[in-house]
């Protein structure tokens, strides 16, 4: 039993002792989890384990592969990472949702059958979700209502994805699959919600910021990832994926550059971030699925570090929104460092990770011929230089201005802030190094001299334009103010209707209530009269009325038979 | 703390960020530079994939271009979508 | 068509006296009587397919062409004789022990009584 | 294959008939008792080596006394039987080992000797029409069973008076159903002139559509339907469970039943094989209307039933209409379904009537509002209860939750509006199910003793027993590879032209 144990395991059966320790202990208990976790992986080694047959299917309960390998490592990475920022928190709760919820998250990448897989999926819905109503704010509440229906909402459409797809094929396992039958669109619909496709996005500006401080780190780690990890696997190489992510790569960064509250701009570049990968697996060939590997490891680093290094302004300042913060580099300076880093990551700056990990799609989109989808991502990473990596740092820590009084943010976090540091900068110094655990080999050199001035012209120029335009008033001013995005729909009209459609039914569902309740009654008159104590079926019969029933029914019964 | 509040930094001073915009311009002509360079066969030669990266600095003007298209829709999208903070409460 | 089969038809007439009896009466000896009646058609019935017209008993006997009844269906209702017999001395039993303690071998009082009992 | 194995048919069968008229000779309450146990359980021994046996060599075929068949009688033990078998003597060794002290309290000491040999002859029967591949021989061993079985019913008359009556009324309908067979195997037996059921099977087909065959079908049917207490024959079923001893309760509420749909399968598969009985005849809606009446109506009884005996007589009535549907669905997923829930029922239902025993020794009463405050005052018992109770819902993990998911698999299948229709009369009445038992763990728990009640369990020869069977619940409802295993055999075996 113990040798088929899903890594993930380790962490969602280790979060149900949480609440039983407290202090240090519990310090200690909860960071040594995803070290044990992310060991015992390793030790496993490839393969599949724990093959268990239940009513005549059979679940692999653990399969690791070289291409679930690396999500299940950079997932253990980042819950250690999560984990330790989040020391501060006194909240059993909320470890406990996150030890699950990073958990889920891995068993879901190890799963060798759709049963898990389906089972992890809704677990990582409902962990996560708790990490939103830990705010404890009605806005974080009734965020954290619309984030589960539309996360539990993917996971129903993978159920009866699942159940069309073994009715149809009677296979059970994690395998690609075509695009075509009804059962691969409800699969790619319900992965899609979770990678926020375009117009799907929305749960993560909405929910993400809402969550505490160290549930937005957590939250950005896992979803998303492990919704691009389900795409890799599930539609390596199919077309419409190109379009999809080159439309993620655009559409949000207009909002990104408009948006005030600095863990929202985050959240959108994170979503056009996310493009690159859904290209790459679009792509699918074995240098873009590298490419995906590395990138969703990298982005995971760098994400995490942003939502820290804002979380810690908001932990320290009560608000994360650029119109209210004044100069927080002169208090936090080292948080500000990290940030800057987290920034120079995120540009793709020479020397780190994610110059390695995005050159890989760049270049596989190029070995593709695909001149237009490399034009659409080269944006994205222009439109990622001026939206975090300029304007974070220039917006969020180093505005003119008074000192605003603050205090350095905790140790631990400082801590964590420097552990995701110091990855994305080795990676992207020894990035030979970092390429050996990705999914297929490789032979890729990152710094040729080309690479290296290009990238630098691509930064550069995009920060000179960048001062220009804030030096002439030309950038739009940071307003203390939201931006409309598509779930305007569904969260104004559609409301209104969705609540006069609500007191149609209740009006109906009343009616109907009372109606069936006189039908109800009336049946329960009628089978306390002929089923209860002296009814006609519950006495006990004459022996003669018995053998006249016998007769009966053999009569009928010889008709029959005739 | 109140000591901390008159300390002046660095970047508070104007001449500074003059300097830094300054030092930006020229990062700029220097990592545009080999691109020129190359044409003449100085210095190293480039591997371009496609026709666009044979124009020179061809990145930095894409760049450039594409972060003027970025602020300039924000801006202009902005005007229409923008609503008060509070505005689903 | 009756004659050619009388002893079919007696079985078939038999069965069902037998089961009216245990319909219709309520005293639970004379249902006993329509028990062993049932039973007792159903060894005529065996008795009856084993007997073929001319045939004489099953025993050995010289010459070539001697017609022998089948001896299997009689041998085989004396098993089920043996099973009626059995039922009826415990029905009766039965029936001796539910008028010790009833007081009664009427179907429709007992029936009354454990009703009450309840 | 030993000496010994080579007799293991006859000696699966003979040594309870022989060690029936040994227990009869001594008294006390102790002997009998011991010699009944170590008998069946020898039994259950030899049942387990025929299965293993079956299942991995084949089907065996024992000529009594050397005698060929179709001349001499013939022991079939197909995948079938065996498992059948194998239920029947382990539910009847798991009583026994309970048997010792519940037994006392109920039949007056020195009647136990002829008390425990009605009760191995009741198994031996059980045994023997599991195994005999003789029509006539069925006859026999059932009257065998029904004699022994109105014995041991009317025991009860210690603890109630009307056990007297419930006896004589089962064996009025007993008489009739047996009488029934009897009829239908004679009529068959003048129209092939043969009583091998194999025999039979083989010239079936070309005398299929004569009169008399049909009869015999008639007659076949409705007299196991009789012995099998399908809906509307169950009339003796609730009386004869509720006022016999505990231990015959449980003992014929896991056997004597089963025995019953055992003999429907075997009719209607291997005898008139399933293009008769289902093509020919319109025995599908037949015994689905009255499965499907059976498992509807008998849990609404169940409902309202104010003794916990009478509750759970009536939810097997509702229970055999799961197997009888089962069997009516005609596909190799509802046989295995049927073949399943037999085994699993019987864990089930004897588990509970075993508790409800244990219930009755230290309360008096099977009355449900005698009960209240059982679940202080012996938490031990209750609790069985209420894990045997989850299994007779059909809650995941349990076993009966496997035969249900086979069965609704099995109406699936049929892709039409009758399998929708199925399942949800399936689901109605997994409702009912739980109304009936949460109503007794609502007494058990949620009342209050009466004053002065005693916190007492009972004694723990009766309390290991019961929970082992309880153990054997969960440990079946997921370990599926025994009944579920077998059952699948079973299935495949008769499906695939047993005929």
């Amino acid at each position: 039993m113990i040798e088929g144990l899903n890594p993930g395991l380790i962490l969602i059966l280790g979060a149900l002792l949480v609440p039983f320790t407290s202090g240090f202990i519990r310090n200690i208990y909860v960071l040594a989890l995803p070290i044990i976790g992310l060991y015992y992986t390793w030790s496993l080694g490839l393969g599949s384990f724990g093959h268990v047959e239940i009513l005549g299917h059979t679940l692999i309960l653990t399969k690791i592969d070289a291409l679930a390998r690396v999500f299940g490592t950079i997932f253990h990475i980042a819950a250690f990472a999560g984990l330790l920022y989040g020391l501060h928190v006194k909240d059993p709760q909320q470890h406990v949702a996150t030890l699950i919820y990073a958990g889920a998250a891995i068993a879901a990448v190890f799963s060798g059958d759709l049963v898990s897989l389906f089972s992890y999926w809704e677990l990582t819905a409902i962990s996560s979700a708790f990490l939103i109503f830990a705010s404890r704010n009605e806005r974080a509440f009734n965020a954290g209502m619309r984030y589960l229906i539309i996360q539990v909402t993917s996971g129903v459409l993978l159920l009866a994805g699942i159940a069309l797809y073994v009715a149809q094929s009677g296979n059970m396992d994690v395998a690609p699959m075509e695009l075509g039958s009804a059962a691969s669109w409800l699969f790619l619909i319900a992965f899609g919600i979770k990678t926020a496709f375009p117009l799907l996005h929305n749960w993560v500006q909405d929910a993400y910021p809402q969550a505490t401080v160290s549930g937005t780190v957590i939250l950005s780690a896992f979803t998303t990832k492990l919704a691009v990890y389900a795409l890799a696997r599930f539609f390596a190489g199919e077309d419409i994926l190109l379009w999809i992510g080159a439309i993620m790569v655009i559409f949000p960064v207009f909002h990104a550059t408009l948006e005030n509250d600095l863990r929202r701009t985050v959240a959108y570049s994170m979503n056009s971030q996310q493009g690159f990968m859904v290209i790459g697996v679009g792509i699918g060939t074995e240098l873009a699925l590298n490419g995906v590997a590395a990138h969703a490891t990298v982005s995971i680093l760098y994400t995490c570090l942003l939502f820290m290094a804002t979380g810690a302004v908001l932990y320290r300042a009560g608000t994360a929104k650029i119109t209210d913060l004044g100069a927080v580099y002169k208090s936090m300076p080292l948080t500000a460092m990290f940030a800057v880093i987290g920034s120079l990551v995120i540009m793709a700056f020479p020397l780190t990770a994610a110059f390695a990990s995005k050159s890989l799609i760049l270049s596989a989109a190029l070995d593709g011929k695909m001149v237009i989808l490399w034009l659409a991502m080269l944006f994205g990473a222009v439109a990622v230089i001026d939206n975090v990596g300029l304007k974070i740092p220039l917006f969020g820590f180093f505005k003119p201005g008074e000192d605003m009084g603050l205090q350095e943010a905790p140790k631990h976090m400082l801590l964590a802030m420097g552990v995701l540091s110091v990855l994305a900068i080795g990676i992207g110094i020894f990035p030979s190094a970092f390429f050996q655990i990705l999914p297929y080999p490789i032979e890729y050199h990152v710094y040729t001299a080309s690479h290296v001035v290009t990238q630098l012209q691509l930064i550069i120029f995009a920060a000179l334009v960048f001062v220009c335009c804030v030096k002439f008033n030309m950038y739009p001013k940071p307003q203390d103010t939201l931006t409309l995005d598509f779930d305007w729909f569904y969260r104004k009209p559609l409301k209104k209707f969705a609540i006069n459609l609500g007191l149609l039914i209740n009006a109906g569902y009343l009616g109907f209530l009372r109606m069936s309740q006189a039908v109800i009654g009336w049946f329960i008159t009628k089978a306390r009269e002929t089923h209860g104590g002296q009814g006609l079926l519950s006495r006990t019969a004459a022996s003669g009325v018995a053998v006249s029933i016998v007769m009966l029914l053999f009569g009928v019964t010889l008709l029959l038979v005739y | 703390m109140s000591e901390n509040m008159k300390k002046t930094y660095w970047l508070d001073k104007a001449e500074n960020k003059k300097k830094i915009f300054i030092g930006l311009i020229i990062a700029a002509i220097l990592v545009a530079l080999p691109d020129f360079l190359s044409l003449l066969g100085i210095l190293y030669e480039t591997h371009p994939y496609t026709k666009v990266e044979e124009i020179p600095a061809f990145y930095g003007i894409y760049a450039a271009l594409g972060l003027l298209v970025v602020i300039s829709v924000a801006g202009f999208i902005g005007r229409f979508l923008t609503v008060k903070e509070d505005y689903y409460d | 068509m009756f004659f050619e089969h009388y002893n079919y038809w007696i079985f078939v007439i038999l069965l069902m006296i037998g089961l009216y009896t245990v319909m219709s009466r309520s005293n639970l000896i004379k249902k006993m009587i329509g028990l062993s009646l049932f039973q007792t058609a159903v060894f005529l019935f065996y008795i009856t397919l084993g007997k073929i017209e001319g045939g004489t008993a099953p025993i050995l006997m010289e010459g070539e062409d001697v017609l022998y009844s089948n001896p299997l269906p009689h041998v085989l209702i004396l098993t089920a004789i043996v099973v009626g017999v059995a039922t009826t001395a415990l029905g009766l039993a039965l029936i001796v022990r539910i008028k010790e303690t009833f007081g009664t071998i009427e179907e429709d009082d007992i029936l009354r009584m454990e009703d009450e009992q309840k | 294959m030993n000496a010994l194995f080579s007799q293991a048919p006859i000696l699966a069968i003979v040594i309870p008939l022989m060690g029936a008229p040994i227990s009869a000779l001594f008294r006390g309450a102790v002997l009998p008792w011991a010699i009944a146990t170590m008998l069946s359980a020898a039994s259950f021994w030899f049942s387990i080596d025929l299965l293993v046996h079956v299942n991995t060599v084949g089907p065996i075929s024992y000529e009594l006394g050397g005698w060929e068949p179709p001349w001499g009688i013939e022991y079939v033990v197909d995948p079938l039987s065996a498992f059948v078998m194998m239920v029947i003597s382990g539910i009847s060794t798991g009583v026994l080992l309970y048997a010792r002290e519940s037994i006392l309290k109920e039949v007056s000491t020195d009647r136990l000797g002829m008390f425990f040999a009605a009760y191995l002859l009741a198994l031996a029967g059980m045994m023997g029409i599991t195994i005999t591949g003789d029509a006539f021989n069925i006859f026999v061993f059932l009257e065998i069973t029904s004699l022994s079985s109105y014995v041991l019913i009317s025991m009860g008359e210690r603890t109630d008076r009307r056990a007297l009556f419930a006896a004589f009324q089962y064996l009025v309908m007993g008489t009739i159903g047996a009488t029934f067979i009897l009829i239908g195997v004679g009529l068959l037996y003048a129209m092939t002139g043969t009583l091998n059921i194999a025999d039979i099977a083989s010239k079936f087909d070309a005398i299929a559509h004569t009169t008399p065959v049909r009869a015999a079908v008639g007659f076949l049917i409705v007299g196991v339907a009789i012995k099998l207490a399908m809906f509307p024959f169950h009339i003796w079923l609730p009386n004869g469970y509720t006022y016999a001893p505990s231990i015959i309760t449980a003992f014929f509420a896991g056997t004597a039943t089963k025995v019953s749909v055992y003999l429907m399968i075997r009719f209607i598969y291997t005898m008139f094989g399933e293009d008769f009985s289902f093509g020919e005849i319109p025995l599908t809606s037949m015994l689905m209307t009255l499965g499907v009446i059976a498992f509807l109506s008998m849990s609404v009884v169940a409902i309202f039933q104010d003794n916990l005996k009478r509750l759970l007589a009536y939810s097997s009535v509702a229970q055999l209409g799961y197997m009888t549907v089962g069997i009516a669905l005609a596909s190799e997923m509802g046989l295995i379904a049927s073949i399943t829930h037999v085994f699993n029922h019987a864990i089930v239902k004897t588990g509970l009537f075993l508790t409800v025993g244990a219930i009755f020794y230290m309360v008096g009463s099977t009355y449900i509002k005698d009960l209240a405050g059982i679940g202080q005052r012996m938490p031990i018992t209750s609790f069985a209860f209420v894990l045997g109770g989850l299994g007779l819902i059909g809650v995941p993990l349990t076993p009966g939750f496997v035969s249900k998911w086979y069965l609704v698999q099995a109406a699936l299948e049929r892709g039409d509006m009758v399998g929708y229709g199925l399942t949800i009369a399936m689901l109605i009445s997994s409702l009912f199910a739980v109304i009936y038992v949460w109503r007794v763990v609502e007494v058990m728990y949620f009342r209050p003793a009466p004053e002065g009640a005693e916190c007492k369990e009972a004694p723990l020869s009766m309390m290991i027993p019961c929970w082992i069977f309880v153990i054997a619940i969960f440990y079946f409802g997921i370990e599926t590879s025994v009944n579920i295993g077998f059952a699948e055999a079973a299935a495949s075996f008769l499906m695939g032209g047993a005929k």
